[in-house]
């Protein structure tokens, strides 16, 4: 299946996101000296992922930070070290290990700049991962995106695709504000081709991947490629849908969608974190304010149920949405009848053989 | 866990059997952990046991413990039942928890195993607050929270045992230090000073010996729980090493944040064959007999995998209960 | 103005909220001895704005827990402590400092009853107080309700009347669970007649306090009062409203919200929080979803605006919404003309007079 | 602030008129609070006077502070600008921050006062972060970090002072310890133990002085300054008092929290009178002048209040402005 990157470079080498946000970052880094970052094992030989790989031999190990096991600390330092003029990227290897510092985040970052009357900008870059699969259980697999979305004064951008990634995670580090930087791990394996050397993507707003006018889907970080899938397969069966790759959840432009949803009448939002009190409510709501005449049906949300991530892979069975999910609810909201939405669903999982639930489906790997 | 008052022989016998069974119990998860079937991030304390039984040892089966991402030895010396350990990390129904947490979250109240948290230091204060608890209740229970070195770096921490000496908990926090936080080492997470300022700082009373000399560490922690039982929070650093990687089964020696020589050193001082050897030279433990134990415990061992295999999957629809009380 | 309270001791003496959950503190903690107090100050003599006032006294000092300022550390503490069979009520002077501890109660608060397959309870009860006024700006006065409604396994509940609140805070102590609540400053002025002795009011969804068939207004804690005041006025000009005072933000019972909706057409939510990704969002989309086909117009959401609490009087004027904003968004959504909207208004200003912008307006406190 | 190098005398009377001028402003303040045009919280440091300027004298003009919810005194101390102070607390348009910070964010970037925070140690990790900051510019800049005694029981504290000293930052941390978080005294929310203890298990120097006796402070405060400049972190411990309530304008020795008595004794250890007296004793202040800088310097805090008052308030669209730089 291809992904729907226009790399701006045809024939550019083909990487996985993980490696493009680390090839952003080198980048950022090299061209500003104020770019510092921090990481518990920010030099260590899993280098986050990967996603740090040989940025201090680059750019010297003195501006690599190894964070002591203190997050709340940490962070508020690295929010003092912007005030002062630098550029820090703090890295974290679960989105639950920032929930230690959500007082330094949602206060000292978040409002600094305004509080200051313009006078401090706090220009700081916070990663942090979503660890899906292989059991991780309820305490370090959580997404949690609705509570910075909350909060004025940061952005909060979730990538997707390999490209786009790397020129999203240059625009944060460029950014005068603190931008929270929510990244799949199952994202982190997606492959494209991505153009080399810098390359800069504006944290303006979503992104169409796939046109239809059955429906607008909008989706977020790693939701997009199960909804490009099941769009795929819509499209295959006759029925083309739009996939908005929301890309930035806070500040939130919603005039593309609204703009599709105008045209499609329908709108779905699929998104990584529990969809109770989520981001797809501010969406549904919203979009339906600006849209109601335009509407056919109610908007419709998944996302996550009302209860915490589970460990065995018994339980997190039907947990969380995935293409066939996507492609059931977006062809009963466009009414086909159930024997075309059942082929449309083994068409699916066909395509996905007996790969377990717990690890990534390669299907977002190329070739291409 | 100390049920008898018994003699030296005894309680020797009782630790080297059950540092063996850790060790063999951590063993087969390593061996059988590239099946695939183990579906869950594993921690293993192997090489590290002497802490957890010679802590564990002078506890009361209705005395309290707290553990992290590294549960499984604090698990089994606190006298949780092997086969829901394994039934849990293999993600079964018949798991303690019912395959809900895995090998980061386990638990076995009734056998005093409270809970399990993969948070660094997050389950400091909870431990902090059944001591509080059974205070109040003046039921004559101790509370151990075994925290890593990492956790001494976490604020939380500093708050939990500032509150526990002011309070006069019933509460030893045990420190394993294993020098290594995943791949960083102590020196470069904190500055060079003894480990025990830190409860020094908040007038704590603490201990610091060799965590792979089991008597050394029983010994340490039967003062430091009947101080705590009087109403005196302890501290114990009982330093140690893991002897394979931070999460998963292998050796990483080669990868470079350590090196293969001080594993090597800490090889050496294996806390199991340590103890097995003073035992046999003591005349506690026959030549001969370690082998039949060796036997017995791993027969015991395959039998837990087995259960915990032969167990179902939860369904899904299990995972819908218990949100709310 | 009268409140809507239908006391069930008719001639109960009148008090206000703060009171009337002291009482109801000190009730449940009469009936159950491992009913427990920890604050930061929690027996000083302000005693938590009053709320906590003599209950030391009267179940023994030994029960209150003096708090040092460590609010993870002492959350945490509280949690162990209902692990081991405690009813530990935590009081916070405001919100924000439970940002310290959102780690132990978003994964140990809320999960542990999960994650043990229900052999832990956690019966906690978290106050915290919402700090409106008086120039306590940015990181004095926020609500934050969004972060804890999006966490399956919390309970959220938030008062807005005297008797309500004395029966809800007892039914908290009492709950097996976590509950979150949240106060507000001038709620806690708010009077009317409330029952002595024990009182309980089931955590059980919304309660409509004012009825009317134009439009269903839905508001949370103090912004019920404001919305009880516009429906008086809108009544009084020949358009009576529905009025729900929200209560139970999570687990969110919409059922008697839905019944209304689809009576009168029309929605529109009042909250405390910041608007964008806020409580009203969820609202609104669920109950679009549920009355599509029964909504004349699209949900209409009221709440802070997109940008940190300033303390100027200057700056926060217009910052809070309130009765003349509630009456004339009603009244523009039910279609009525400007001329005698602005009447409205005139009518709710005056009644206002200049009582300045900063401090509770005391037309909520009797007589009745 | 020490702007030049002058002789005794110099930094003598500086010192003096600036403890004075604290004084006089809060005291204006607390005379004119009740007229309700002050619509803000207000923490004062009256009696505390002698460590925000013992302190601050030992700083040059580029280095920084940082401060809480109580930050008149750090701010004047540093050299912010008192006008722009007043109508900040008036909610004014001219307040340093336009109106939107009232007087628990006072700032001056300008002069080196960074932020103040009111969430209790919340600022501390920001000073640490300006600190690693000014040591990879190696900018020669120090940062001072101002906490109360109740900061020490956060383990956010903790937390940063470990950084601080893994990594040699030029950081002071100046504990103002007056006894009180609010109505709470020390001895209900910390073991009894020296205060000092704690950067002792951080491995941070430190000294503990008298913090009403102004040359006491800033001796020690000399120290700690040029040790933090050469990348050793540290730590004073100065002991004071307030002598109003918590937050607002009133005396409160009646409500129960202290006595009468304890206040008496610190009121009898006023470090403004104090300092006067022995200036007087040592020839430094002429006997009759103390009246005149009084005058002087009222009539300077007259102006300011003028200029706050005439100040205009804010239009409610400026509210929008500065979300995102
Ligand atoms: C708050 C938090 N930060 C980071 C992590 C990632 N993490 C998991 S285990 C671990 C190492 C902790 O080291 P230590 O406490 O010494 O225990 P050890 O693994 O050595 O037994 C870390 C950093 C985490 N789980 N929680
Ligand atoms: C995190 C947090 N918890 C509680 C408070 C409420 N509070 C405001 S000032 C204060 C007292 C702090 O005492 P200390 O640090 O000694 O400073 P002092 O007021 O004595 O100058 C408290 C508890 C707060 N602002 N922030
Ligand atoms: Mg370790
Ligand atoms: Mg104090």
């Amino acid at each position: 299946m291809s992904m729907p990157e226009t790399t701006s470079a045809p024939g550019a080498p083909v990487i996985n996101m993980g490696t493009a946000i680390r090839d952003g970052l080198l980048e950022a880094a090299r061209r500003d000296p104020s770019v510092i970052f921090f990481g518990e094992g920010v030099e260590d030989p899993a280098a986050l992922f990967g996603t740090l790989k040989d940025i201090g031999k680059q750019i010297g190990h003195d501006r690599m930070i190894e964070m002591p096991i203190a997050e709340n600390g940490l962070i508020g330092i690295a929010i003092g070290a912007a005030m002062a003029g630098k550029r820090p990227v703090v890295s974290l290897q679960r989105v639950e290990f920032a929930l230690l510092a959500l007082e330094q985040i949602l206060n000292n970052a978040a409002k600094t700049h305004y509080v200051s009357n313009g006078r401090h900008n706090v220009p700081l870059v916070l990663r942090m991962i979503v660890g899906r699969g292989w059991g991780q259980g309820p305490e370090h697999s959580q997404s949690m995106e609705a509570i910075f979305a909350h909060v004025p004064g940061l952005k909060v951008i979730m990538p997707a695709f390999a490209e786009d990634a790397k020129g999203m995670i240059a625009a944060a580090v460029e950014d005068d504000n603190p931008v929270v930087v929510i990244e799949h791990r199952w994202s982190h394996y997606t492959t494209s081709p991505v153009a080399e050397g810098y390359v800069h993507r504006p944290l303006d707003g979503p992104r169409t991947v796939r046109e239809g006018d059955g429906l607008t889907i909008v989706a977020t970080s790693y939701m997009t490629l199960e909804a490009v899938r099941a769009a795929d397969k819509l499209a295959e069966a006759g029925h083309p849908v739009e996939v908005l790759d929301l890309r930035v959840i806070r500040p939130l432009n919603l005039d593309p969608i609204v703009e599709s949803v105008a045209r499609t009448g329908r709108l779905l939002t699929v998104d990584t974190g529990f969809r109770m009190f989520g981001i797809g409510a501010e969406i549904a709501s919203e979009v339906t304010s600006r849209c109601f005449d335009l509407l056919d049906a109610a908007p419709v949300r998944l996302g996550l149920p009302d209860h915490p991530t589970p460990s065995s892979r018994g339980l997190v069975k039907g947990f969380y949405p995935d293409a066939t999910r996507i492609a059931r609810t977006a062809a009963e909201m466009m009414g086909l009848d159930d024997a075309k939405i059942s082929a449309i669903e083994e068409d699916i999982l066909a395509a996905r053989k007996d790969i377990p639930l717990d690890v990534p489906d390669p299907f977002f790997k190329g070739p291409f | 866990m100390q049920t008898t008052t018994g003699d030296d022989a005894d309680y020797r016998l009782r630790c080297l059997k059950q540092m063996l069974r850790i060790r063999l119990v951590e063993e087969t998860i390593a061996e059988r952990y590239a099946e695939q079937e183990m579906r869950c991030p594993v921690h293993l304390s192997i090489g590290q046991e002497a802490s957890a039984v010679g802590v564990c040892d002078a506890l009361m089966s209705d005395d309290r413990l707290f553990s992290s991402h590294r549960s499984h030895a604090h698990y089994l010396a606190k006298g949780g039942n092997l086969k829901a350990m394994m039934a849990e990390i293999y993600g079964k129904r018949d798991g303690c928890i019912g395959g809900r947490g895995g090998s980061m979250h386990l638990m076995d109240p009734d056998a005093g195993m409270m809970a399990s948290i993969p948070i660094v230091a997050s389950s400091i204060p909870l431990a902090t607050g059944t001591a509080l608890s059974d205070k109040f209740d003046n039921n004559g229970k101790v509370t151990v929270s075994f925290l890593g070195d990492a956790c001494l770096e976490e604020g939380v921490f500093h708050e939990s045992a500032n509150f526990a000496k002011l309070r006069g908990l019933p509460i030893v926090y045990v420190c394993e230090n294993n020098l290594y936080s995943v791949y960083t080492n102590l020196a470069d997470r904190q500055p060079d000073r003894p480990l025990t300022d830190i409860p020094a700082a908040h007038g704590i009373e603490h201990r610091h010996v060799d965590g792979n000399d089991l008597e050394a560490v029983r010994k340490a922690a039967l003062w430091a729980v009947e101080t705590a039982r009087s109403g005196n929070p302890t501290f114990l650093q009982l330093d140690t090493y893991r002897w394979r990687e931070h999460c998963g089964p292998n050796y990483d020696n080669h990868i470079g944040y350590r090196t293969e020589e001080e594993f090597q050193i800490w090889r050496a001082r294996d806390p199991l064959e340590r103890y097995r050897k003073m035992l046999e030279e003591s005349g506690t433990l026959a030549p001969a007999s370690f082998a039949g134990l060796e036997k017995d415990i791993q027969a015991e061992v395959n039998g837990a995998f087995a259960f915990a295999i032969d167990s179902p999957l939860p369904e899904p629809t299990e995972a819908l209960a218990h949100v709310y009380a």
